[in-house]
């Protein structure tokens, strides 16, 4: 598939009523958003990522694809940062609730990385797994249109292949992209995954994909895997992580924390939320608001008598922990998918794959 | 509508700017309405009357200067149910509480002629450093959505919703790419009590701390880093040390001599 | 509807409070009080020992509260609450007739299964009687199916043993052995003075066997079930009942882990083999 | 002979606190004075040692009611320091932001401080009961101004957007859109505004006053021009101190400022008007001529209708400003510190506004120096009582001392950079 046709699934998507975000670029980096046309993506843009920076730089070539993951996830619209889940009315003598009715948009994902699928299969089994299923994250969910993209270069942060979680998408897609940049040439070697995949593509005129362009679609993936940003052993991490609970890193770690809760609000799989009960001045209105929250707060952990998880040792315990261990046990997967942006975007460059190889090395009942 | 008596409000001045108070009749939308809920007992900004205390719900803006002010409040307290402070100046002390860290009777010198007329105290203190306050709004200047919410929870008798969480994470729910990691821009959102709605990294600059600092602040850690982004000794210095000077963790910073290696243990 | 498209109802319907009345309240001790609940209109529910309800007064927020209530009786809801904060003092204006909105009811139960044919200690403290009073109702209502049953009850002070008449009525009985303590006590008291975990190694029961039952604050169930094991108790017959911070009361908020446990559907009332990785341990 | 004295304790509707004393032998006046007891809070003393780029957001806290005019003025003074020129769309962002906060202070100070007087209500809860149209449209203005602010500025008090050379981020074209709407309504309100204003009961009160403001030979003024004067006063700031000089009253800690060699003059909208009538926008002219405004207006109770008049004004500059908006290429201009002293006024709502700041090559403050418009008031204020008073004898205490307060209220004082009445003492003698 040529660029032009590119162009011409954003218009076939748009045209079977989906709401088409992907990535572009805002304010210095590559965040998600409404994209219109392939104008809107990041064309020729890449992302120079370390511990607490990111970089946009411009490429040699004009990829659309060419840099890792930004901010942003996707999860910011299937599960909403911020959403109202109820209004109530006072009536005499009691109150009425009324259930939020808004059907949401249908949305359709360009760009979808490997880890990014993952981080979605990981939210599916927290938000869709009986008995208690999530209506809002199932609205959204159920109506999305993946688009996904092989990645062609791994990030300064990212640690997918630790994690088993990429750089090659292998499931969860409804169309996946290779993008190959070869001098003159700039093509995308297209793959369904699902007859609704099919489906747009049939309505696309792509020619189909020669041996040599497959060789160089794994080619690409193969390159990146070979880049990776950083490495996190996993071996037994969960029965490490349980017996280090009282390990002197934590204390080490809690110096440098700033407890800011960036690490979980970009966190792909992070789900945690609050609720916020408000009012209005004349008190005949009450609404129920759900929020982002982040086990940094204190207010996440807070019982009668205060809160459960004062030390921000504590509460960094807990996300790596959950992350990398108490997940496992919760939903039989990691929590973490290795898409790095803990790494990058926390403001003191604290690194979960730094933190996980001290706990290692200072286990004291290694082998035990 | 079962229909209370109204609860009084009374809205107290001391060393400010204003702003805080003028937050409340910023509320153009909710203005006549907050009359109709509560009697605007006491508001000599919006209004001529003063109807006799006690009060139920006090809001006080400003800090305490002076030796008049630091017993007026003493009355504010006795003549009110429900204190709530509003901004920097009255739960922080406020910019003016920068004389708190050096010899007010140059500041003095400085600014007026003839210095024998200005009655003040050597420092500018918060109020909850005088009486028992019930409630603290932050921010320099408070939002005005905020101090409807402390109202209307004041109304319902429940816990405002006014986390203590950082800036950094209103900063994400609005999806703003974070200055300081995209740009290099010092940003003080993760020491920094939220309620803005991170309005400067919206305006791609860094937060520098008007609403004060969050619950358990790391300034140490904060100031390493913004050394490592370039600032000064000075500047760290100087950018804990704004409207919120005096309010306990910023007050203690002082730079870490920058050793040669940055590291960040 | 289809399945999913029910599945999904039911879910929302979870996470949004249905209203109920107060038919009753009763004022248990200074700041403890019992509140009866009957559904505003047709509504079906049950609940098992242990669960409980997220109890939303309009404009105030919401908090989870253990149903007390016995769980034979299905036309009303029961809760005994402690009057501590914005939202608990709200429920204590309460007044008859008034409206509150209940989600629930959520979480594990007290495991009877489990305890079929054998001896039963509950251990509690303090308002930790309130979930145990609905599984003593269970136990005595099929007090054939198990052996020993022992209630040990600590409080701290005569004033504060909560359900006093109820627990004076349950000492009556010959087939349930209740002692109560007192950390301390005006002249006078002629009952037990100490913490309840003296009581244990007191109480009649089979160590190899038993199913335990705690529930109280963290520290008292922390010395608890270090007496239970010292007595020789397994830790996967140690029943007890955590508290964390709620909001969703359906396992999406996450403020209610518990190292790996949620424990607002693999608890309240979880196995302690479970939880031993955390159990005891600061700031979990 | 009979004596009373008038004491307001707290003056009520002005921003800040201050007290009126005003001491009556017989039939003549025989001390006036304004006191200010706002306490001090320094702002001078502790900018020092500061940079250059904190000046905007610290002075800002000077006044919570026009913080973008203690903005502007700094980044002007610093700009002029620093030998830099912001114009194109950046200046006409600062023009744009100005007017909101114009609009806002204004409409704040018509309805909710002013007008009560002239229709005898406490506050404008009363005035609402019986004026609801009237009010609901004044907040509506008020609220279209804070919009300006709080889009450009990022909120409306203590705008966060505003630095030296500029701005940290300039809105799109799009996001004026919502906005330009609202204005194009609120424009329609204010002509109706200035209607009602020329409605109200006037005394026929006028003093032979000083007028000073800027001019420019272009435009209405608000971060440019010459100070002028109708007396012959034409230089520009950098002569300020030449010519003004502050005084320390033993009653107030507010400084006195006048002129060297005349003594008592008036800042604020109606010197604004009466020297710059000619570069309002037609629109406002013509509304000004239909409320039986001349070219030059004595009578400071009719600096409501003038402060109504500015408020057209500036909803019809605030739309040209938007229509004629493109993005500019960046946000601000490149600084480069040197060492040097700048000066600049700016037109608060309330007046010139003058600061001074010398700065180091570091770009660090080594003095600064602030006259707002309240102080240069405040002999001007104290006059009108001198004048009013006596042709007001024969009024009871109550009615003579609303009289005080309205006319102290003609200026707008305000206190924080000078607002309020609770105790009223008469003495006889
Ligand atoms: C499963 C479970 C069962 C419970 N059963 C009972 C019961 O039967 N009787 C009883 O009196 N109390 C019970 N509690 C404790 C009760 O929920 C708290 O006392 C109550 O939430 C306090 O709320 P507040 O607003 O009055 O107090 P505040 O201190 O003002 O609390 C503020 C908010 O923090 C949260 N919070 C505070 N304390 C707790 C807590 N202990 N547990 C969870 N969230 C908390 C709530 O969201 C609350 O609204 C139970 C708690 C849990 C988790
Ligand atoms: S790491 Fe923290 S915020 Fe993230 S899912 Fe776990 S508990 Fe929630
Ligand atoms: S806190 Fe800031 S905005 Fe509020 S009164 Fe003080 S100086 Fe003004
Ligand atoms: S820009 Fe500032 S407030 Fe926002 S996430 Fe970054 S550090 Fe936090």
């Amino acid at each position: 598939m040529e660029r032009d046709q590119l162009q011409q699934l954003f218009r076939l998507l748009a045209g079977n009523g989906y709401r088409v975000v992907g990535p572009t670029v805002r304010d210095g980096a590559i965040v998600y958003d409404d994209v219109a046309s392939i104008e809107d993506l990041p064309s020729g843009w890449t992302d120079e990522q370390d511990g607490g920076i990111y970089r946009l730089t411009r490429r040699k070539d004009e990829a659309l694809f060419g840099y890792a993951v930004g901010p942003h996830s996707w999860k910011k619209f299937l599960h909403p940062p911020v959403i109202r889940l109820w209004r109530a009315q006072r009536e005499d003598n009691g109150f009425q609730v009324n259930q939020e009715t808004d059907e949401p948009p249908k949305f359709a994902f360009i760009g979808v990385r490997s880890c990014e699928l993952h981080a979605i299969a990981v939210q599916d089994k927290v938000f869709l797994t009986e008995p208690h299923v999530d209506p809002i994250y199932q609205a959204r969910r159920q109506n999305v249109f993946i688009v996904a993209v092989n990645c062609g270069q791994s990030g300064g942060t990212c640690f997918c292949v630790s994690m088993n979680t990429g750089p090659k998408v292998t499931f969860g897609f409804d169309l996946a992209l290779t993008e190959v940049v070869e001098g003159e040439r700039h093509y995308f070697v297209v793959e369904a995954g699902t007859e609704k995949g099919e489906e747009i593509l049939g309505q696309i005129e792509t020619a189909e994909a020669d041996a040599e362009a497959r060789l160089k679609a794994e080619q690409v993936v193969a390159q990146t895997a070979a880049q990776m940003g950083r490495q996190l052993d996993t071996t037994d991490i969960k029965e490490l992580l349980y017996r280090n609970y009282d390990n002197s890193r934590w204390d080490d770690v809690a110096r440098r924390c700033l407890t800011c809760a960036n690490c979980t609000m970009v966190c792909p799989t992070c789900f945690c939320t609050t609720v916020e009960d408000v009012t209005d001045l004349t008190g005949e209105h009450a609404e129920r608001w759900r929020k982002w929250d982040s086990c940094f707060t204190l207010d996440f952990s807070y019982i009668h008598g205060g809160s459960v998880r004062t030390s921000p040792r504590s509460r960094y315990r807990q996300w790596m922990t959950h992350k990398l261990a108490t997940w496992i046990d919760q939903f039989g997967t990691s929590g973490c998918v290795g898409c790095g942006r803990c790494i990058t975007w926390c403001p003191v460059a604290i690194d979960i794959t730094e933190e996980a190889r001290a706990i290692r090395e200072t286990d004291t009942k290694k082998g035990s | 509508m079962k229909r209370r008596r109204r609860p009084k409000l009374a809205v107290w001045k001391f060393a400010s700017c204003d702003g805080c108070q003028l937050s409340l009749l910023d509320c153009e939308d909710e203005l006549l309405l907050l009359a109709d809920t509560l009697e605007i007992a006491y508001f000599l900004e919006a209004s001529s009357a003063v109807i006799k205390g006690p009060y139920d719900l006090s809001l006080v803006e400003g800090s305490i200067t002076t030796p008049a002010d630091a017993e007026r409040i003493n009355h504010v307290r006795r003549v009110s149910k429900f204190l709530v402070t509003i901004g920097a100046c009255a739960t922080a002390g406020g910019i003016q509480a920068l004389r708190n860290f050096r010899d007010v009777d140059d500041f003095i010198k400085i600014v007026y002629a003839t210095p024998a007329y200005i009655n003040t105290l050597e420092h500018s203190t918060p109020i909850a450093d005088h009486v028992k306050v019930d409630f603290e709004l932050r921010g320099c200047p408070i939002n005005k959505h905020q101090l409807l919410e402390v109202i209307s929870a004041f109304l319902q008798e429940r816990k405002p919703n006014t986390p203590a969480h950082s800036v950094c994470v209103e900063c994400k729910l609005r999806g703003i790419v974070c200055v300081m990691v995209a740009h290099g821009t010092p940003c003080l959102g993760p020491v920094t009590h939220a309620g803005c709605g991170a309005i400067c990294p919206a305006y791609d600059r860094g937060c520098y701390g008007c609403f004060g600092p969050k619950e358990t602040p790391n300034v140490r850690s904060m100031g390493r880093w913004l050394g490592s982004l370039g600032m000064s000794e000075d500047e760290q210095w100087r950018v804990f040390h704004s409207f919120n000077a005096y309010a306990k963790p910023f007050r203690g910073f002082s730079p870490e001599v920058n050793e040669k290696s940055n590291d960040q243990g | 509807m289809s399945l999913e498209e029910h599945a999904m109802s039911a879910t929302a319907d979870l996470m949004t409070p249905r209203v109920f009345r107060v038919r009753r309240k009763i004022r248990e001790l200074r700041d403890v009080f019992t509140l009866v609940l009957e559904p505003s209109g047709p509504t079906e529910f049950s609940f098992a020992a242990g669960q409980f309800n997220m109890l939303y007064v309009f404009g105030v927020g919401e908090v989870p509260i253990s149903l007390s209530g016995d769980p034979g009786q299905t036309q009303i809801l029961v809760h005994t609450i402690r009057s501590v904060g914005a939202v608990t003092r709200a429920i204590n204006k309460l007044k008859r007739g008034d409206a509150v909105g209940v989600r629930g009811p959520f979480g594990s139960q007290w495991p009877f299964e489990k305890a079929f044919g054998r001896d039963v200690i509950i251990v509690t403290g303090g308002l930790g009687i309130a979930p145990l009073r609905p599984a003593v109702h269970q136990l005595l209502a099929q007090r054939e199916s198990f052996g020993k049953v022992s209630l040990l009850y600590g409080a701290r002070t005569p004033n504060d043993i909560l359900f006093q008449k109820e627990i004076e009525r349950w000492r009556g009985r010959l087939d349930l052995e209740v002692e109560a303590t007192v950390d301390s006590a005006p002249p006078g008291w002629r009952g037990n003075v100490g913490v309840v975990t003296t009581l244990i190694p007191r109480a009649q029961f089979d160590p190899a066997t038993v199913i335990a039952f705690v529930c109280g604050p963290e520290v008292m169930m922390r010395f608890s079930v270090l007496e239970l094991e010292k007595c020789g108790v397994s830790k996967e017959r140690i029943f007890i009942s955590m508290e964390r911070n709620m909001k969703c009361a359906i396992g999406f908020c996450g403020h209610c882990q518990f190292g790996a446990a949620f424990l607002c559907k693999d608890g309240p009332i979880i196995a302690l083999d479970r939880v031993q990785t955390w159990f005891g341990k600061r700031e979990i | 002979m009979k004596s009373r004295t008038i004491k307001v304790d707290y003056l009520a509707r002005v921003e800040g606190e201050g007290a009126l004393y005003v001491r009556i032998k017989g039939d003549r006046v025989v001390d006036v004075k304004l006191k200010i007891f706002e306490p001090p809070r320094f702002f001078e003393a502790f900018l020092r040692g500061r940079h250059y780029d904190e000046v905007s957001d610290i002075t800002a806290r000077i006044c919570g009611i026009c913080p973008i005019a203690y903005q502007m003025s700094a980044v002007h003074a610093i700009e002029d320091a620093f030998e830099v020129k912001v114009d194109g769309q950046l200046r006409a962002l600062r023009r744009l932001i100005y007017c909101g906060e114009w609009i806002g202070s204004h409409a704040l100070h018509i309805f909710l401080l002013h007008a009560p007087d002239f229709l005898g209500y406490d506050d404008v809860v009363g005035m609402a009961k019986d004026h609801p149209e009237i009010v609901q449209r004044g907040l509506q203005l008020k609220k279209a101004g804070n919009e300006i602010m709080a889009l450009i500025g990022g909120r409306e008090i203590h705008p966060i957007n505003v630095r030296v050379g500029g701005f940290y981020k300039t809105p799109s074209k799009r996001e004026f859109e919502p906005l330009r709407e609202s204005l194009a309504r609120a424009r329609d309100e204010a002509i109706e505004i200035v209607r009602w204003t020329a409605t109200l009961p006037f005394p026929d009160f006028e003093q032979d006053y000083e007028f000073v403001a800027l001019r420019h030979q272009d435009e209405y003024p608000f971060n440019e021009g010459r100070i002028v004067s109708n007396k012959g006063l034409d230089i520009t700031s950098f002569e300020y101190d030449d010519h003004f000089t502050e005084v320390h009253v033993k009653h107030s800690n507010a400084l006195h400022c006048i002129l060297k060699e005349r003594g008592a003059y008036a800042v604020g909208p109606l010197a604004r008007f009466n020297l710059n009538f000619d570069k309002l926008s037609p629109l406002a002219r013509h509304e000004a001529h239909k409320a039986g405004l001349n070219e030059v207006c004595r009578n400071p109770f009719q600096s409501i209708i003038v402060r109504s008049v500015e408020v057209l004004y500036a909803f019809d500059e605030a739309l040209r400003l938007i229509d004629e908006y493109e993005v500019p290429d960046r946000p601000a201009v490149a600084i480069t510190p040197r060492a040097a002293t700048g000066y600049a006024c700016t037109e608060a709502p309330r007046g010139l506004l003058y600061h001074r700041y010398q700065i180091d090559d570091q770009g660090r403050i080594l003095d600064a120096r602030i006259v707002p418009p309240t102080s240069q008031n405040q002999k001007t204020i104290e006059n009108d009582l001198w004048g009013l008073v006596p042709q007001h004898l024969n009024l009871s205490n109550t009615d003579l001392t609303s009289r005080c307060e309205q006319s102290i209220r003609n200026y707008d004082p305000c206190i924080s950079c000078a607002t309020h009445f609770l105790k009223l003492d008469i003495e006889r003698e």
